[in-house]
């Protein structure tokens, strides 16, 4: 950015809008600014403040995968007053992004592991970036095992993908949804994410876990982990605390002396161990 | 020898820097408040009070700061930044005042630079008054400073003992540009005697740390905390609090993007849009409060998040500060090296 | 509120003053009076931006803070005349906040001409028109509402 | 006095008649008043109560975090027993879900003035004896001075008044935190769909907080002066909640906190009020 004021954002074009389910929409944004749109990169795991004129900044990560770079998406769903304005947005509409921020999964690292991803609802999105990312470099890595959970079949978010990764022999994919929430057609498990993990109980050796959901999903999947074998260095998540600023300034997003937005948002299970229980 | 400089010829420096299209920010009473705020004249300058009731910070990170402009056309959205950061001339701020910028520099410089800071910061000169009393509330000493520190001064005045003369100290460049400046104001001359005040060492900040340190679950903080009634008036006043919001305000024609003085004090402050709320209470949000100023911020900063001003404690509606809370938790210092209190 | 917004857009600055008014209004009563205005081929001036509530007590003292906000030089609330509410008592308990809402506003300074109150039945259309023609005299009279328009401004800077 | 006080906190908490006493106790090293809390017996001899104990206690008693710790026995101040009456009047409390400690001072604020306890043990005693020692005392021409003197300035000059006044607040809400009344679980300046109030401290987010807080409390302020004194800015809070109190009790013949059994008159009508201001 040519300017020095950190709080100003990029501003987007919104090219593309794809509802999701019946709350949750992707936005497809794109540069309006040729030479910004070729400055910018960004890797996986990072974040950005998407932000809508008169309704104010909110915070997601990156979507999509930094092997196709050149655009943002961002996956949201509705439930504050700026991602109702976002939601709101319509194809040509312009709004505003800052970004990338944030540290980054270290995929380097991972060549030649296993790679174990384990979702649950909304948090899909910021996994989705890095799944794909680790998917275009399909060679440098062994088996790859999705599992995905959503309260509901409804609920489930990139179906279209979900549908390509199951297609694919080179993916395992576990889907599973809360009881109650299947439909008469469902096909894959009915269950909460960490029962269903423990019941397919991939193998630890040799394989990196990355888990992103809600707080309370990452209290319960961690110790499932834990017995699957998995040593807490080598379980990776991306916490989500509230942010505003995303540059180490607004002293919001702190867990203990943890800023999430600088520090994080990726974490190992170990560090995450290590943090005051405040998030 | 010592450079000198007279009351009198304080506020004609005062009233030449109004003529020269300073904006003079000082100590002004009105009523029985004084403030920190903009001089329309220099006889407003008041350095009767021991301390203004709101900080300085507000000169550099202003409680209601505009981002940028936005205005919504055919064309699609113009953002329009704004360009006013007048130069300034702070007079009769205190060292803990003071010290707090050179605090704040650390958070707003790491990393990503704030720019609005620092182009506020570089247009000020502060010229600090060293405190010849204290009170019941100062604890400056406590926090590894004291009336004379230097830091974050341009230019220190140290009260003489005689009254009515300041010795004056350059500590910067820029102040010993507003020296030069106005040359003819100063005097040199023989310094007798100064007045400073030596407010007491109140607790033991190194085991204040040890405590926070140790103590993340702890019944006194409840204990302690009850009585917190949750609103904003000690990180508001604090010199060293730097929470902010970011918020759009403004209609579908045009409007601004603006950074709010936010407080670690409130509910909202970090509860999440589902509703779980990482802390949930006031324990534990005075526990970040006392842990982010004493612990995280040392240790990623290199200086505590306190300057020991005692403004919170002077303002907090149900008498709580910083001060007896760290001794309750910590031990006082008249017990340092005693039993622990826990 | 998009006739907040329409009404928010600002004047050219040599133009002849035109107030803009906002007028929020019961559905039972006034908004039909004001429909019998319309249907009687009665004028009043366009200055007027009526806004339709279920009833006054609906009608929370924000939603004139908000008119204001948005450009508005005075605002005009009515409903039911007492005794013929549609929901029988929320004229009475609007009627008490009103009492105490514009001693509020006159206390901190703003004329109480420029929040006006009325009861007008679906039967007077007339007095719809009438009450209209002299809110807008009044609000005239006074003058842009600069006083709130200018701390609004300081805020966002919208001042283009 | 201060014996009686502690004694019969004491038999509260020893007969289980109270979990905990909300009082007054003396900050280490300077003194000053503190609202305490005591659970324990032995603590009372903490308590403490002078004329310089004026912070209004009811405050505590809509919170959360000091309900559960059990029924409350408060020491309270004539303006506190009147923030009680109103709380209950407003189903915010059960009249026998408490205790009253009921205590007074001839002259609140000023050092050196004798202390009692108040005889009555109910709050309708209370309330009657504390309308014996205030009621008319409260909205008297000296207490109104400062309101009739701004009244008789133009509209401008009010105008040109609050906004200097309102210019200083920061936001900080301690007026709201400090009012034993504001017990909403969202404040309406916290709500932003829509925002009826900027939460920013620019002279329109303040004059609109201002205009809010002082409404909301017509008809229902017992003029304790919490949030006045609790301003670290200094602005006169007072001079509104007095005149909204006075229009109430002039136009509607209403004093709040005397009668919990009463209608809020904000709540309740007579066809009869007057209307001259209505076209």
């Amino acid at each position: 950015m040519a300017s020095e004021n950190i709080y100003l954002p990029y501003l987007m074009t919104v090219e593309r809008v794809l509802d999701e389910t019946h709350d949750v929409r992707t936005l497809h944004l794109r540069f309006q600014d040729p030479a910004a749109a070729e400055a910018f990169s960004f890797r996986a795991g990072q974040f950005g403040e998407y932000s809508v004129f008169g309704a104010g900044e909110c915070t997601f990560c990156i979507a999509n995968p930094p092997t196709r770079n050149g655009h943002i998406e961002c996956t949201f769903r509705k439930a504050g007053r700026v991602t109702k304005a976002l939601r709101d947005l319509e194809e040509g509409d312009t709004c505003g992004f800052r970004g990338p921020y944030g540290n980054t999964f270290p995929i380097a690292d991972w060549r030649g592991k296993n790679l174990l991803f384990i979702a649950g609802g909304i948090a899909l999105p910021p996994m989705r970036c890095l799944i794909w990312n680790c998917l275009d470099l399909r060679e440098d890595y062994r088996d790859v095992t999705i599992v995905y959970g959503a309260r509901t079949v409804g609920d489930l978010v990139y179906k279209q993908e979900l549908a390509e990764w199951d297609a694919r022999p080179d993916v395992r994919l576990l889907q599973t949804v809360d009881p109650g929430g299947e439909t008469p057609d469902w096909k894959g498990d009915i269950g909460f994410v960490p029962t269903v993990l423990e019941k397919a109980a991939p193998a630890s050796e040799n394989t990196i876990a990355i888990v992103c959901g809600p707080p309370i999903m990452l209290k319960f999947t961690f110790p499932v982990l834990d017995k699957l074998g998995f040593a807490r260095s080598n379980v990776y998540t991306t916490m989500e605390n509230r942010m505003k600023c995303g540059l180490g300034k607004c002293g919001r997003c702190n867990i203990g002396e943890i800023y999430v937005c600088k520090d994080g948002p990726v974490f190992t299970a170990e560090q995450v161990g290590r943090m005051p229980a405040e998030y | 020898m010592a450079t000198l400089l007279t009351s009198a010829n304080l506020t004609a420096l005062v009233g030449r820097a109004l003529s020269q299209q300073y904006r003079v920010v000082g100590p002004r009473r009105d009523g029985e408040l004084t403030l920190l705020a903009p001089l329309a004249a220099a006889e407003q300058l008041n350095l009767g009070v021991l301390m203004a009731r709101n900080s300085i910070k507000e000169f550099f990170f202003p409680r209601c700061e505009l981002l940028f402009h936005y205005t919504l056309g055919r064309g699609g959205v113009a953002l329009r930044e704004p360009a006013d950061f007048p130069r300034t001339l702070i007079v009769g701020s205190r060292a803990c005042d003071a010290a707090s910028l050179e605090r704040l520099d650390r958070l707003f410089g790491w990393d990503y630079r704030d720019s609005f800071y620092f182009k506020r910061r570089e247009a000020s000169t502060v010229v600090t008054v060293v405190c010849d009393r204290c009170d019941e509330a100062c604890f400056c000493s406590s926090v590894g400073l004291d009336p004379r520190s230097a830091a974050g001064s341009d230019v220190l005045l140290v009260p003489l003992a005689a009254g009515g003369t300041y010795r004056v100290a350059a500590v910067t460049a820029k102040g010993e540009a507003l020296l030069a400046e106005w040359a003819d104001l100063f005097t040199a001359g023989e310094p007798g005697p100064e007045r400073v005040a030596a407010p007491p060492v109140r607790f033991d900040q190194a085991r204040a740390r040890e405590f926070l340190a140790d103590n993340f679950e702890h019944p006194l903080w409840q204990e302690q905390f009850r009585a917190c009634l949750g609103c904003g008036t000690c990180t508001y006043l604090c010199p060293v609090c730097h929470c902010f919001d970011i918020v759009d305000e403004g209609s579908l024609a045009g409007g601004a993007r603006l950074k709010n003085w936010d407080s670690c004090q409130f509910a909202l402050f970090t509860r999440h849009t589902s509703g779980h709320n990482p802390r949930p209470g006031q324990d534990a949000r005075w526990r970040q409060r006392l842990r982010h100023k004493f612990l995280y911020y040392p240790d990623r900063f290199g200086a505590a998040a306190c300057v020991g001003c005692g403004r919170c404690e002077r303002a907090c509606p149900v008498g709580i500060g910083i001060r007896e809370p760290l001794q309750a938790l910590a031990g006082g210092a008249e017990s340092v090296g005693g039993a622990r209190r826990d | 509120m998009a006739v907040l917004d329409q009404a928010a857009g600002a004047p050219a600055p040599d133009a002849v003053f035109e107030p803009r008014i906002t007028a929020f209004v019961c559905n039972w009563c006034t908004y039909a009076g004001a429909d019998l205005a319309g249907t009687s081929r009665l004028k009043y001036p366009a200055n007027i931006r009526v806004i339709k509530l279920t009833c006054t007590g609906r009608i929370a003292p924000g939603f004139i803070l908000k008119a204001f906000q948005e450009g508005a030089d005075g605002v005009l609330v009515s409903g039911c005349h007492p005794g013929d509410c549609h929901y029988t008592s929320g004229n009475y308990y609007a009627r008490r906040r009103w009492t105490i809402f514009r001693q509020l506003l006159d206390f901190a300074g703003i004329d109480s001409r420029r929040v006006q109150f009325s009861w007008v039945s679906a039967a007077e259309g007339r007095k719809w028109s009438e009450l209209v023609g002299r809110v807008t005299e009044d609000v005239r009279a006074l003058g842009p509402f600069s006083a709130f328009h200018a701390i609004t401004r300081s805020c966002t800077g919208s001042e283009e | 006095m201060i014996d009686q006080l502690r004694q019969r906190a004491r038999e509260l908490l020893e007969t289980g008649q109270a979990a905990v006493v909300i009082g007054y106790g003396e900050r280490a090293g300077d003194g000053r008043p503190v609202p305490l809390f005591v659970t324990q017996p032995a603590e009372t001899a903490r308590l403490v109560f002078t004329p310089a104990c004026v912070d209004n206690l009811a405050r505590y008693l809509t919170r959360k975090d000091v309900q559960a710790l059990g029924r409350p026995a408060l020491v309270a101040t004539p303006p506190t027993i009147k923030a009680v009456a109103v709380l209950v009047q407003e189903n915010q409390l059960a009249a026998d879900g408490l205790v009253l400690i009921g205590v007074c001072c001839e002259a609140p604020g000023t050092a050196g003035t004798a202390c009692a306890l108040l005889a009555g043990a109910t709050l309708a005693e209370l309330e009657a004896e504390v309308a014996g020692r205030l009621r008319g005392q409260e909205l008297t021409e000296a207490a109104l001075a400062r309101v009739a003197a701004l009244e008789a300035q133009s509209a401008d000059e009010r105008w040109a008044f609050w906004e200097a006044e309102f210019a200083r607040c920061i936001r900080c809400y301690a007026c709201r935190q400090a009012c034993p009344l504001c017990y909403c679980e969202q404040c309406i300046v916290e709500k932003n769909q829509p925002q009826w109030v900027p939460s920013s401290p620019h002279p329109l987010g303040n004059t609109l907080f201002h205009f809010y807080r002082a409404f909301h409390l017509a008809g229902r302020c017992v003029l304790c002066d919490a949030c006045a004194e609790a301003c670290p800015m200094d602005i006169p809070l007072g001079l509104l909640n007095r005149k909204l109190a006075r229009e109430v009790r002039d136009n509607f013949a209403y004093e709040a906190g005397y009668d919990h059994t009463a209608p809020p008159a904000m709540a309740s009508y007579r066809s009869s009020d007057q209307e001259a201001f209505i076209r």
